[in-house]
């Protein structure tokens, strides 16, 4: 197996025009992927996958990391690709790529057409994080509800507010507080029946 | 009509033993309770084990796992609720022939358990059904299962046809169809049913708003 | 007063049965209550009489938010949500996520300790193995008695888990850098002890069952997965080697002390249920090897790395991705850490059943609906892992 | 006529209960547990506990069933069964009816109990029972062909379809016990596939496919609830009770034994060795349910048309050769060899697929 290095230069000879870029991981962990832009993902996927040298034909795992807008950086959505081969017992090739977060512009190629598995996790990468897969054969929801709209998975999702109380430390002063102000504050069940009225 | 307990101990006496319908009803009951053949999650496998060799849960007449809820007297909510299976739960405890029982295994089926804040996880089945015994651990032994269903025998053998503590079924008053919840774009509609359960008073001023708001 | 069963919604016309008699395809939703989808699964089928025409695989009931708890809290908080990950065998669970933090992190674990995990880890293996057994020949219609025999032998297993560490199911065992606490020479002695009587139970086991006609003629030629989508698929485990894919992360990867133990990786031909089946079979025994060395060379040493600090545990920023051949299949994390390092920026599990459902329709299709239970059933899914 | 009648409602129904008991604690032993045992000593009061709960409990019928019809079901799965028993003798002085063509009524009786498994499957509207009730007529209406075949070998030998002569027929010889037809060459094989068809029709594992409880929840009855689904099961355990009973009537010599005789004394022995011969039935039908997978449907309607079927017309041949080869020897030899000749055929043509152990290789 090489150097990610000389993966890159390969690749990047095989498929004119793709922009290709070698992320590291951390020291220990050694695993540096290579981000591909989105037009090129699916030759360059389909080279690793079909070239004798490499042979790709396992996608492990397939999954999706929102990043939010820092400083210098405007936030996307990246997609992992984890490829083995299983004829050759090599691995992994980490392909990365990258989406805005925005739902309307967040698209990728799908990679389910070279690699079956990609099935299920490009779906659950989608309802999750919202990563529209252009060309994926079944693109729905696969663990929310078909109703659901959100994507829980991406960092600013809010969740519902249905948690109940509970005793904490602070509940006896709590009470006393409202005793002493002479507030009575209204009961979650009367709040529900209102929000069913509606 | 209950026999006076100080006449019947004192019939007994006499070597003459008063069976009341209501004792003779509740024993057959108690007796024979056949769990609806349902696992949710992590503790289904407990619940199995506890039908398996060493605990044996046919000792008491309950090991008939029945698939179809229609034959089912009992509902053992193993495991964890979530949103997206909590209107099925609701809708297999409607499917359930009165009188009818539920038993929460596990924090997850309480309380949401550790899986508490996740925001596809229901925080405690007993928002939506009536909860007749609460089984607390992660997942329970099989032996807090069989001490559930005792527990839930002694509870059967006390209830009455009459009284005010009488069965669900025999109030004309109570509820036995539960509303189902229905799929939200957030969140499940109604959050809770208030018929069967009411919140706690809350001072988390941030937990109300929201609520106003959904 | 009879009335006729026609309802648009409930069925369409088959295709192509204009001038015969008039049929109708019966669209029939198995689960997600069902005695046989080994838990809150659903299968959307669409039947020709009894014949498998569609099926859709619904999955989420049993989402938990696995992921997004574990990017709210400490590394090592995610450790026990691992256990419930796959509920039937949480140790290889602690170790797939141990393993990827050891990773991330650069840990080193001490020999005794891969050596405990390697033994958890087996004993998980043949526990899984036998009560999936048990639970295929339920759904074939076995009435009980394998499921409850492989019970019978898992409560053994669960003792000595529970002398262990602590737990019967969700054990919370592995640290990052070893495991919790030791094993005792006692506790050694009783797996030991397990490890000597399991083949018998085996040889019982298969007496009853592997020879039975019934057995073999509900199973064999049913769901064939071919090899070449089997690798296509991502399909791992057991299910993959039944196939014929020669995989098998123990051997590829090394990891832990697999290097040096001496085994063999079982594989099939047909790759039909019966491989499955009998598959599983092989790899307990070859668990059983592998135990009766592990517990033979256990060397002396600590049983967690001492410069291994877990309070205030942080990982310099970076992504890394760690696997292990889980009873299931390839059961891999893929971690992200960013600035600070406190806690996960992202989780991912790679859970192997989920993946290995992708083929559940095709290796269904055109046979009946008696099949399709035992073809999920030989998949071996847990749904804890499924949806997370 | 009211002393059989009261016999055979309070003894079978009895038998029924108990049954439910022993086939509960039997699977329990089979699975390494005990079985009920809490419900009164040895569990004894547990079927009791069972019928009373049933009894009261509600009583559902789907909102948009056929509530005609859905009611009717379970009655009529119950009372064939019940007839049933009028033709089984029980002792030499105890038969409830004699009826001259008795084999011919019990199996008129039997068929109609698949009506009401259709009935109940299609009034429930519900997708899984009526997937049961198409599996149920399919698989009763295969199996009473090989049944009957079967059945006509023993009416052919003895001349009467009465079952009171059949059980007659077989008295005498050694003890009462060598004239027993399942000890002829064509009785035993008649016996098998009898066994067979009559675990088939009262849908005992490892046929009770249309009740599958893995595969499609619990078949036509799923929508039943209360003490309709005790009527089924009450129709089911009393149909499968009740062919047991035809089936030692036809080959297990009836109530013949060591001490039956014509005498009071003779019938109560006669009595004792038909219910001990009972009890062996239904006893092999749990050891059978316990230790069995289920077949396939297409596998179980192949194994009716293909091997059953034949097998029972060449049983009737054999009747024939012995009846009209009366030197016994040869009798023997021949319908013996006429018999394991058709059996070694149809066993290979039946084993057309690719059913056979595998060897396994590993990786390198």
């Amino acid at each position: 197996m090489e150097a990610i290095e000389k993966i890159k230069e390969v690749a990047a000879q095989a498929v004119p025009g793709a922009k290709l870029e070698i992320i590291n991981s951390t020291p220990a962990a050694q695993q540096p992927a290579l981000l591909v832009d989105r037009d090129h993902i699916y030759a360059v996927a389909k080279f690793l996958k079909e070239d004798p040298r490499f042979q790709m034909d396992f996608c492990s795992c397939v999954t999706g990391v929102d990043y939010l807008q820092k400083a210098d950086n405007p936030g996307f959505i990246e997609v992992v690709y984890h490829l083995y081969s299983v004829a050759q017992k090599h691995g992994p090739i980490i392909l990365k790529v990258r989406a805005p977060r925005e739902l309307d512009q967040c698209r990728v190629p799908s990679l389910t057409s070279l690699w079956r598995g990609a099935e299920f996790q490009e779906r659950e990468a989608y309802d999750l994080y919202g990563v529209r897969f252009d060309s994926h054969p079944d693109l729905r929801r696969i663990l929310m509800w078909d109703e659901f709209t959100d994507h829980p998975m991406r960092k600013d999702y809010v969740p519902p507010a249905d948690y109940e109380w509970e005793p904490t430390p602070h509940h006896d002063t709590l009470e006393r507080t409202v005793q002493v102000g002479g507030i009575t504050p209204p009961t979650a069940r009367e709040e529900l029946e209102k929000a069913r009225k509606k | 009509m209950a026999v006076d307990e100080g006449l019947r101990s004192e019939l007994q006496k006499q070597g003459i033993f008063v069976l009341p319908f209501e004792q003779l009803y509740n024993w057959g009951r108690k007796s024979s309770i056949w769990p609806l053949q349902f696992g949710l999650a992590c503790c289904a496998i407990e619940m199995i084990a506890s039908a398996a060799a060493r605990y044996d849960l046919a000792r008491f007449g309950a090991e008939v796992f029945r698939a179809t809820p229609r034959q089912a007297d009992l509902m053992i909510v193993a495991g964890t609720v979530t949103k997206k299976m909590a209107p099925l739960v609701v809708r297999l405890y409607n499917q359930m022939p009165e009188p009818k029982y539920c038993i929460a295994m596990g924090a997850c089926a309480i309380s949401g358990g550790p899986f508490k804040d996740g925001y596809n996880v229901l925080k405690g089945i007993d928002r939506y059904i009536p909860v007749d015994v609460h089984i607390p651990g992660c997942p329970p032994r099989p032996e807090a299962l069989i001490h559930a269903i005792m527990t839930l025998q002694r509870k059967i053998a006390n209830q009455h046809l009459e009284t005010e503590n009488r069965l669900r079924w025999y109030d004309k008053n109570a509820e036995t169809e539960f509303p189902i919840p229905s799929y939200g774009d957030h969140d499940l509609q109604p959050p809770a049913n208030c018929e069967v359960w009411q919140p706690p008073r809350s001072y988390r001023d941030v937990t109300l708003d929201e609520v106003k708001k959904a | 007063m009879i009335q006729p069963l026609t309802e648009e919604k409930q069925f369409t016309r088959t295709p192509g049965s204009e001038g015969l008699i008039e049929t109708q395809t019966l669209e029939v939703s198995i689960g997600p209550q069902h005695p046989s989808t080994h838990g809150v699964f659903r299968m959307d089928c669409v039947l020709d009489g009894e014949t498998v025409v569609a099926l859709k695989p619904v999955m989420g009931y049993l989402h938990r938010n696995h992921e997004q708890l574990a990017e709210r809290m400490a590394w090592l908080g995610s450790m026990p949500y691992t256990d419930r990950l796959d509920y039937l065998n949480s140790m290889s669970n602690n170790w797939a996520y141990a393993l990827a933090v050891e990773k991330l992190a650069g840990i080193k674990v001490p020999e005794h300790a891969e050596y405990l995990r390697v033994i958890m880890s087996e004993l998980t293996r043949i526990l899984n193995h036998s009560c999936v057994i048990g639970f295929m020949l339920q759904d074939l219609g076995a009435w009980g008695t394998p499921l409850l025999y492989a019970f019978r032998e898992r409560e053994r297993i669960l003792d000595l888990f529970e002398a262990v560490s602590g737990s019967r199911m969700m054990c919370n065992y592995m640290r990052f850098g070893g495991v919790r606490v030791d094993m005792t020479s006692k506790d050694l002695a009783v797996a030991k002890n397990i490890v000597s009587r399991f083949p018998r139970f085996l040889d019982e086991f298969e007496m009853l069952l592997t020879g039975n006609e019934v057995l073999l003629a509900r199973m064999q030629r049913i769901g064939i997965l071919p090899k070449e989508l089997a690798i296509n698929a991502s399909i791992s485990g057991p299910m993959a080697r039944a196939s014929g894919v020669e995989y098998d992360v123990r051997k590829i990867d090394e990891y832990g002390v697999y290097g040096r133990l001496d085994f063999r990786v079982p594989v099939g031909n047909v790759g039909d249920v019966y491989d499955r089946y009998y598959i599983r079979v092989l790899e307990m025994r070859e668990s059983i090897k592998i135990l009766q060395q592990a517990l033979h060379d256990i060397p002396a040493g600590p049983h967690v790395a001492p410069e291994v600090k877990l309070r205030n545990f942080k990982i310099p920023p970076g992504d890394g991705y760690g696997r292990i051949e889980a009873p299931k299949g390839e059961l891999g994390f893929y971690l992200v850490s960013d600035e600070g390092g406190k806690q996960p920026y992202r989780y991912h599990v790679r859970p192997p059943s989920f993946i290995n459902l992708t083929t559940l329709e095709d290796m269904c299709l055109g046979h009946k609906v008696a099949d399709v239970v035992i073809i999920l059933g030989s998949i071996d899914i847990v749904l804890g892992e499924v949806d997370r | 006529m009211a002393i059989p009648i009261l016999f055979v409602l309070s003894v079978f129904l009895g038998i029924f209960a108990y049954t439910t008991l022993v086939e509960r604690k039997a699977l329990g032993r089979i699975q390494n547990r005990f079985g009920p045992n809490r419900v009164g000593r040895w569990g004894i009061l547990q079927p009791i506990a069972d019928g009373l709960k049933l009894l009261i409990k509600e009583d559902i019928v789907p909102r948009r069933a056929d509530q005609f019809v859905h009611f009717l079901a379970p009655v009529i799965a119950v009372i064939p069964s019940i007839l049933l028993f009028s033709v089984v003798p029980v002792g030499t002085r105890l038969v409830p009816v004699d009826l001259n063509i008795g084999i011919l009524f019990a199996f008129a009786v039997s068929t109609v109990s698949v009506l009401a498994l259709f009935m109940g499957g299609w009034a429930s509207r519900n997708k899984f029972s009526l997937l049961g009730a198409m599996r149920a007529v399919a698989q009763v209406v295969s199996y009473e062909v090989p049944m009957v075949l079967a059945a006509v070998a023993v009416v052919m030998a003895v001349g009467s379809l009465s079952t009171l002569r059949i059980a007659r027929a077989q008295s005498g010889g050694i003890l009462n016990v060598t004239n027993w037809f399942v000890f002829r060459p064509w009785g035993f094989v008649g016996f098998v596939l009898f066994t067979i068809g009559a675990m088939a029709e009262s849908a005992r594992t490892p046929f009770d496919i249309p009740e599958a409880e893995s595969e499609i929840i619990a078949g036509y009855h799923t929508e039943y609830s209360g003490f309709k689904f005790a009527l089924f099961q009450m129709g089911e355990y009393l149909a499968s009770i009740a062919m047991a009973g035809i089936t030692v009537t036809m080959f297990l010599g009836g109530y013949n034994g060591p001490g039956s005789g014509p005498g009071w004394v003779g019938g109560l022995i006669s009595m004792f060795w038909f219910f001990i011969k009972l009890a062996f039935m239904i006893v092999l039908n749990i050891w059978i349910r316990g230790t069995w997978p289920r077949v396939r449907v297409d596998q179980l309607l192949g194994f009716a048309w293909k091997v059953l079927l034949p097998m029972s017309i060449a049983n009737i041949v054999a009747v024939g050769m012995w009846h009209y080869l009366t030197f016994r020897p040869l009798a023997w030899v021949a319908t013996t060899l006429w018999l394991v000749l058709w059996f070694v055929t149809l066993s290979k043509l039946a084993a057309t697929e690719n059913v056979a152990p595998r060897t396994y290789r590993y990786a390198s």
